[in-house]
């Protein structure tokens, strides 16, 4: 049996001024899919998330989320529904410690982050604090707990980004870029981690690091200049002449 | 050329670097690797004066910079291609890459970036502010070359760009390279940052744990996977 | 706990020699700076004349400034009467300010003087057994205008004010007195205070078959206005009367020659001569090197009402009904002229003046034309 | 019990004996004090926790003010009622002004709700005949409190203003730092972020704004009660720049910052213009001292000299309280 | 017919006044982010410097309007170098609060040395008459400020747009350390554009006070204006402040005319309704 759409996308454009950034781009993922989306700079990768997250109103066509049409949503809500993203650029709570980060997900995601008349302390909400101990331990942040955002190195800055996300239950996350930046040692900390995240969990990631990419991803979909060009297995698309033209360096395919 | 003896280097009251040694020769590549969070980029600002807490003397060419503010180190023929990008998002493409230029000191003129990155050209009125990730990395890197610098420091300059642009970037430090540029490279990839290094160096918390010929650590990744792993 | 006011604790110390304490609340901050300075000027000029002594005790003038803000001034009072122990009170320039400390200065029974702030309610609605006025009330400056402008005027007026309680009181009594005395408002306007530009409120103005424009400015309002008046043309033109602050002694410098011909009323003039008020303009520009103003006069009459006061009660001024009755029934010849309190209304009973500007050696004097005798609020 | 709430059984004691030691003048003045730390600590729910620098509080504070009086004047002497209703006029004002200003950011938010405020006064200003225009509105009797109890002497009304500002800065104490409170540091740090994390910021802006205002009218209801008048100078926008910078003064974002810069201002305000014509040029003097020796307000030093007298114990270092003035929204290049 | 035309000269003239007064605050906060609420008081005390040059010392008024500036940009750039420059690292509410305290200093120097009356200064003899356009009398001296305005709109919106002073300018206001690092001093950059903007202010001092007279007080009058003014423009562009100075003298001047009972909301409503439309002002470029 197929399995049931999460995301499809109907000849979705977006234009700024005469630009055309997406042009007419048509695409289903279904649920649990792994999709890496790889692209020369400037093919419009980010802008078709800024899109699918509601951070930009597409030019034409529409986006469907699982059977609705989620055109009109505003970008809270297709977070509170589950689709949620991380930023190419660290975008983050920066005056704020890593704690207090990621409070106001967990917070959230509990629903309680409307309750006005007692402290947010470990006290009255002993449940969110475990959670936050569990989270700072499996990525190894205890000791940056009460550090602001903006004392952290990039790096770290990288990875709060990424658990803001995670943290935030997603049904389909969208991770632009996400080791960018990283050591090698955390790339595959982050690695480990997407792939432990349930089976159910839909994910589309940017990447510009094809090891990554290829190897964990179980579909790639290429776009070039706005479109779409190449959409098949790893294999399939590192195979592709034109993806190879367009896209990889002399040493990637020196090594392929 | 440029060396960093002793360098102790501050935010507020937390002590970051704990006295860094470093050396790039004139004409040399020399390659700083290191976990996230270990100093690399506290390095590159405090060698541009970013970082104002410090101790140590910082030598660029026969002068020890180290109490000069950031302004000052730059004209001395620094460019700087820092981390995050940190491009002028208000001001258009051009302006970005005319602005801080200092043609008369070199070649690089705005035709040749525009040569070397043509998706800038492209985006040439546009601000930069609106441009995709890796487009800000090119013309991140392409202002520092519009200064004509004689010793360039890159901080993650590839991060962002495709596989093929990174390709270009590398091939353009290459032949800085051959014409005698001296550059301090900060790479999280430890292959490219290999391919083009004459020397390299290893941070783990503010401390220099490994320095040598890339040579040696090619034949023996072990001992970077060792020195990166550790925390 | 002690909730009574300081008023008992004074009664204790009926007859030591402790000075009689008169608080002045006068702004020297805020848009009445200037105004309050003179005020106190004028004060400070009398008892320093009576040597700081009037029936054998020291006199001592406790001055807060307002800023203007009734809260500013509320806060004040309560220091005054709390913390100084003042026997009487004096000022203040700003109505709202009156208006603020009115039921303050009613429940705690402290005789107070209003030497300037002119809103009509004060010796009306908001009329209070302890609350007299020596200065003026909003209607007497309007009203006496109208009759003697539809006479020596015109019988189609256009009439201007600023936008505020004060400017509206004033349009109101003009137009009530022109119109009763068979004059037609030809229409009205009224910018906002501290407006900067009037040239489209003159373009307004600036119709035919008017006979005159009724105007009530004061301060920078005042040099503004009629400055714009002549270089929109319409000097020469159209007659432009008002109140005396439109060509007061202390804005017609700055207005250059443009007042040249306005006719005004107020209550008191440099120019007018008579014995007092000779006297007063020697002594003020002796001691402070610049001629007096409206507000200088109204701070020396209040100063000399206060005195006379307690002369009669022999500086005994700690009954505040005994000092009340005292002042009231006070008549005398002042700077301005004869005053006295009308007991219905507390407030004074003032002869108006009409004064024209021309020039003398190059620069712009008033004189009085016409005198308006003994002029009496209706008190409604 | 917590050494925190000790200290604030102590002080509320203090604050009840104070009537039997000092002078009325000195009640009055507290009174006015806490008026002003009423109005300043709603102003800092905007400003210090979402972030939203306002210079049109005065507005609410005037809502309240002139919505109590008026009732006092022709409805009702019940002390409730007439604040109720002071409370609702404020309500309903925030609500209009909140839609119309939340979208704006920095320095025009700044802007917009300085033009709300300014619109509101003219109309307090010319609408004589129900205001009083220039002249304010005065008169306005005691209120009951209970049927047959009036509040009718200087002290019942500190006491009352007391038990007001002790609720307000209990609820305060815990809703700052409750997960609703943590939600709009979160909009004031990035607010942008904050959508992506799935919060409807546009909606948490505008029920920081109605809290804010509603308090802020809070503020102007007990003024009237206090004074028993108001007039259109409160309403102007000095008023709100003299709020905003007991905010500042005080600290920002803090419990206390606000109620400490309140009395700062009032006491340096009223003993030095009492000595001198000059007391704006000190009053600057110390505005500038305080930006550059102490940016975190009165707290901030507190703080610091806390820290430097227990060297040894560790306590958090909080660091500079910077309040963006945004002045473009920024997004993911 | 006629009174039309006099109210549409009305209206350009007081627009050109504003501008005039309005183009140092918004080269100092549309460029440099410093929210000079100081401002008005550089602008006041250009007018009573101006004041004591003319009419005491008996100095022509174009001795006046060269020297005056000059002085009033040295002192500003003396507070920005003393003053300010602590503050930049500090957020935009320092600033706020640092120049209100200057403004608060200000205000009571100006009472001490000139006295809480209103003073005015004559214009200089050759426009110190009116002219008649259409059976309307124009005063010459408003006339000649519209002439003057423009040339000052030219130089500045040359300097901005024209030179590389403004891209580094801007530069700067997203990221001083980044400038620094490409070897511009940015602090002297900002010195620069301090020191212009109170040469604005000291100018528009000068060339005000003929028509608006000058007191103390009155320089948060002219800072609310300002503001106004910057902000319906959006900030920090000359031609924003332009087009906003014209369309405010405008508004102002016809609903004085048309509905004078609303005239003290009208500025506010047409600011408030550009905001809620435009949030970001009229010609604010908006970064997506
Ligand atoms: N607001 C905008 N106005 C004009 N052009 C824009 C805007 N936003 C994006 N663009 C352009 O759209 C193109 C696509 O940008 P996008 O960020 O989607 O690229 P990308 O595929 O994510 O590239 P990268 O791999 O470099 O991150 C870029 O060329 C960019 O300049
Ligand atoms: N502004 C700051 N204030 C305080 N601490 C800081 C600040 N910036 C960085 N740090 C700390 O200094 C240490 C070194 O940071 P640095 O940015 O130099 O690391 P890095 O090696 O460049 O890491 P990355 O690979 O993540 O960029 C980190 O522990 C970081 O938390
Ligand atoms: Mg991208
Ligand atoms: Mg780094």
């Amino acid at each position: 049996m197929k399995k049931e759409n999460i995301l499809s996308l109907k000849g979705l454009s977006k234009h700024f001024g005469g630009i055309k950034v997406i042009e007419d781009v048509t695409l289903e993922v279904t649920v649990g899919e792994r999709v890496g989306l790889i692209g020369p700079n400037g093919a419009g990768k980010s802008t078709l998330f800024h899109m699918i997250a509601g951070d930009l109103e597409p030019s034409g066509g529409t986006i469907g989320y699982f059977n609705e049409m989620i055109n009109r949503l505003p970008n809270y809500k297709r977070t509170e529904n589950g689709i949620v993203r991380t930023f190419q650029k660290n975008n983050l709570m920066s005056g704020l410690t890593v704690k207090e980060n990621l409070m106001l997900v967990l917070q959230r995601i509990n629903k309680k982050h409307t309750q006005w008349w007692k402290k947010a302390n470990q006290k009255n909400y002993p449940l969110l604090f475990e959670e936050l101990e569990a989270l700072l331990q499996e990525w190894n942040l205890q000791e940056y707990s009460h550090t602001k955002v903006q004392d952290l190195s990039y790096g770290v800055q990288r990875q709060i980004e990424i658990i803001l996300a995670i943290a935030g239950k997603p049904k389909l996350l969208l991770l632009d870029e996400p080791t960018a930046g990283m050591s090698q040692v955390e790339t595959d900390q982050i690695i480990t981690l997407i792939n432990r995240l349930p089976l159910e969990v839909t994910i589309m990631m940017i990447e510009h690091d094809i090891e990554v990419l290829f190897g964990n991803m179980d579909r790639v979909i290429v776009l070039n200049a706005g479109t779409l060009i190449a959409d098949g297995s790893p294999e399939a698309v590192r195979e592709n002449p034109e993806v190879r033209e367009i896209y990889m360096g002399k040493e990637e395919l020196a090594n392929a | 050329m440029l060396s960093l003896k002793e360098v102790h280097s501050f935010y507020g009251a937390s002590h970051v670097l704990h006295g860094v040694d470093l050396e790039v020769k004139k004409g040399s590549v020399v390659t700083l690797l290191g976990r996230n969070g270990m100093g690399k980029t506290t390095t590159i600002h405090s060698i541009i004066g970013f970082v104002t807490k410090k101790q140590g003397e910082i030598w660029l060419e026969g002068e020890n910079i180290i109490s000069l503010k950031s302004h000052q180190i730059a004209k001395k023929g620094i460019g700087i291609v820092p981390q995050g990008r940190r491009i002028f998002t208000t001001l258009t493409v051009r302006e970005n890459l005319t602005v801080f230029a200092e043609q008369d000191k070199g070649n690089w003129d705005l035709e040749r970036i525009f040569d070397l990155f043509p998706r800038l050209k492209e985006r040439e009125k546009t601000h930069a502010g609106n441009l995709s990730g890796g487009e800000q990395s090119m013309l991140s890197i392409g202002r520092a070359l519009m200064r004509n610098p004689k010793i360039l420091l890159l901080d993650e300059p590839t991060e962002g760009l495709s596989p093929l642009m990174v390709g270009e970037v590398m091939d353009v430090l290459l032949k800085l390279k051959e014409k005698g540029m001296s550059m301090l490279l900060v790479e999280q990839n430890i292959a490219t940052a290999l391919s083009i290094a004459d020397d390299v160096y290893i941070l783990n918390k503010g401390e220099v744990v490994y320095h040598d010929h890339p040579n040696e650590l090619r034949g023996n990744m072990d001992i970077a996977y060792h020195h990166l792993a550790i925390s | 706990i002690n909730t009574s006011t300081s008023k008992e604790k004074t009664k204790e110390k009926v007859k030591d020699d402790s000075p009689i304490k008169i608080g002045a609340l006068l702004p020297s901050t805020g848009v009445y700076a200037s105004l309050g300075e003179n005020l106190l000027n004028g004060m400070n000029l009398y008892f320093e004349e009576q040597n700081w002594e009037v029936a054998g005790k020291k006199v001592e003038i406790i001055h807060e400034d307002t800023e203007a803000d009734p809260q500013v001034a509320l806060r004040k009072l309560r220091k005054l009467t709390d913390q100084d122990q003042i026997d009487i009170l004096t000022g203040p320039v700003s109505t709202a300010v009156a208006y603020a400390i009115r039921d303050e200065v009613d429940s705690k029974k402290l005789p107070f003087l209003d030497s300037h702030a002119g809103g009509n309610d004060l010796t009306r609605a908001k009329r209070s057994d302890y609350i007299w006025r020596s200065s003026f009330s909003s209607w007497q400056i309007g009203h006496s205008m109208g009759e003697w402008a539809y006479k020596n005027v015109g019988k189609k007026i256009y009439v201007t004010a600023a936008d505020y309680a004060f400017g509206h009181e004033v349009a109101e009594a003009f137009k009530e007195a022109y119109t009763k005395a068979g004059g037609e408002i030809a229409g009205e306007v009224y910018p906002p205070l501290g407006n900067n530009d009037y040239s489209s409120y003159l373009g307004k103005m600036n119709k035919d078959g008017i006979d005159g424009i009724y105007a009530f400015y004061a301060g920078s309002d005042a040099v503004r206005f009629v400055q714009q008046y002549e270089q929109y043309g319409l000097k020469g033109k159209i007659p432009l009367i008002g109140s005396g602050w439109l060509t007061a002694e202390d804005t017609r410098p700055q207005q250059g020659n443009s007042p040249d011909g306005i006719k005004a009323s107020i209550f008191w003039d440099y120019s007018l001569d008579t014995k007092e008020n000779q006297a007063f303009k020697k002594a003020y520009e002796k001691k402070y090197n610049k001629r007096p103003s409206i507000e200088s006069a109204e701070g020396y009459d209040a100063a000399m009402i206060l005195a006379e006061a307690i002369k009669k009660l022999k500086g005994d001024v700690t009954d505040p009904d005994k000092l009340i009755e005292a002042m009231s029934s006070i008549e005398l010849n002042s700077p301005r002229g004869p005053i006295k309190f009308d007991k219905e209304t507390h407030n004074v009973i003032q002869n108006l003046y009409i004064v024209e500007t021309g020039i003398v050696n190059g620069k712009t004097e008033n004189k009085v034309i016409d005198t308006i005798p003994q002029v009496v609020d209706p008190g409604k | 019990m917590k050494k925190g709430s000790i200290k604030g059984i102590l002080l509320f004691l203090l604050m009840v004996l104070v009537p039997f030691f000092l002078s009325l003048y000195y009640v009055n003045i507290l009174s006015e004090i806490l008026i002003l730390s009423v109005f300043a600590l709603s102003l800092n729910i905007l400003v210090g926790q979402t972030g939203l620098v306002s210079l049109g509080h005065a507005a609410f504070f005037g809502a309240g003010a002139y919505a109590t009086g008026i009732a006092a004047i022709h409805f009702s002497s019940n002390i409730f009622i007439t604040i109720g209703m002071g409370l609702l006029f404020a309500l309903l004002l925030a609500l209009i002004i909140g839609l119309l200003s939340t979208k704006a950011h920095g320095f025009y938010f700044l802007m917009l709700t300085l033009a709300c405020s300014q619109i509101f006064y003219s109309i307090v200003y010319q609408w004589t005949k129900v205001t009083g225009g220039s002249n304010g509105l005065s008169g306005i009797s005691p209120l009951d409190i209970l049927a047959g109890m009036r509040l009718s002497n200087q002290v019942f009304v500190y006491y009352f203003i007391l038990v007001v500002v002790t609720i307000l800065l209990l609820f305060l104490s815990r809703f700052l730092r409750s997960p609703l409170g943590s939600v709009f540091i979160g909009i004031k740090e990035n607010e942008e972020r904050m959508k992506s994390i799935g919060y409807n910021t546009a909606l948490y802006k505008n029920i920081s704004f109605l809290i804010a205002g509603t308090i802020g009218g809070l503020a102007g209801s007990l003024y009237v009660i206090f004074n028993g008048f108001i007039s259109p100078t409160d309403v102007y926008w000095t008023a709100s720049g003299s709020v905003l910078i007991m905010v500042l003064i005080g600290g920002v974002g803090t419990l206390w910052g606000p109620v400490i810069g309140a009395a700062f201002i009032v006491i340096l305000e009223t003993i030095i213009s009492s000595y001198t014509d000059n007391w704006m040029m000190i009053i600057g003097v110390a505005f500038i001292l305080f930006v550059i020796f102490a940016p975190n307000g009165i707290v901030g030093i507190y703080n610091n000299a806390k820290r430097m007298l227990f060297k040894g114990q560790k306590i958090p270092q909080k660091e500079l309280n910077r309040i963006p003035i945004k002045q473009q929204t920024k997004m993911d290049g | 017919m006629s009174a039309l035309l006099l109210q549409m000269m009305n209206g350009l003239s007081y627009g050109f006044l504003l501008f005039i007064i309005t183009s140092g605050i918004t080269i100092v906060f549309g460029i440099l982010g410093v929210l000079n609420l100081a401002h008005g008081s550089l602008y006041v005390l250009g007018s009573f410097i101006g004041y004591s040059l003319i009419m005491q010392a008996g100095l022509p008024f174009w001795v006046a309007l060269a020297a005056v500036p000059l002085l009033i940009a040295i002192i500003g750039l003396v507070l920005e170098m003393v003053l300010l420059r602590p503050t930049y690292k500090m957020g935009h509410l320092s600033q706020v609060l640092l120049t209100f305290g200057l403004a608060y200093i200000f205000h009571d120097i100006f009472s001490m040395m000139w006295g809480k009356n209103i003073l005015v200064v004559t214009p200089p003899e050759a426009f110190n008459m009116s002219v008649e356009i259409a059976g309307n009398a124009i005063p010459a001296y408003r006339l000649a400020l519209i002439v003057i305005g423009i040339l000052i709109a030219i130089f500045l919106w040359f300097t901005q747009e024209k030179t590389k002073w403004g891209a580094v300018i801007r530069a700067g206001l997203s990221d001083k350390e980044m400038v620094g690092g490409l070897g511009v001093n940015i602090h002297f950059v900002f010195t620069c554009v301090f020191f212009l903007g109170s040469l604005m202010a000291g100018l528009g001092g000068v060339l005000g006070s003929p028509i608006l007279g000058v007191y103390p007080g009155m320089e948060f009058q002219i800072l609310i204006l300002s503001l106004v003014v910057l902000v319906v423009g959006g900030l920090g562009s000359v031609t924003g402040t332009f087009i906003a100075s014209l369309l405010v003298g405008f508004v102002e001047t016809f609903s004085r005319y048309l509905v004078p009972e609303l005239s003290l909301i009208i500025t506010f409503a047409l600011m408030a309704l550009v905001l809620v439309v435009r949030p970001q002002g009229l010609t604010g470029r908006r970064v997506v």
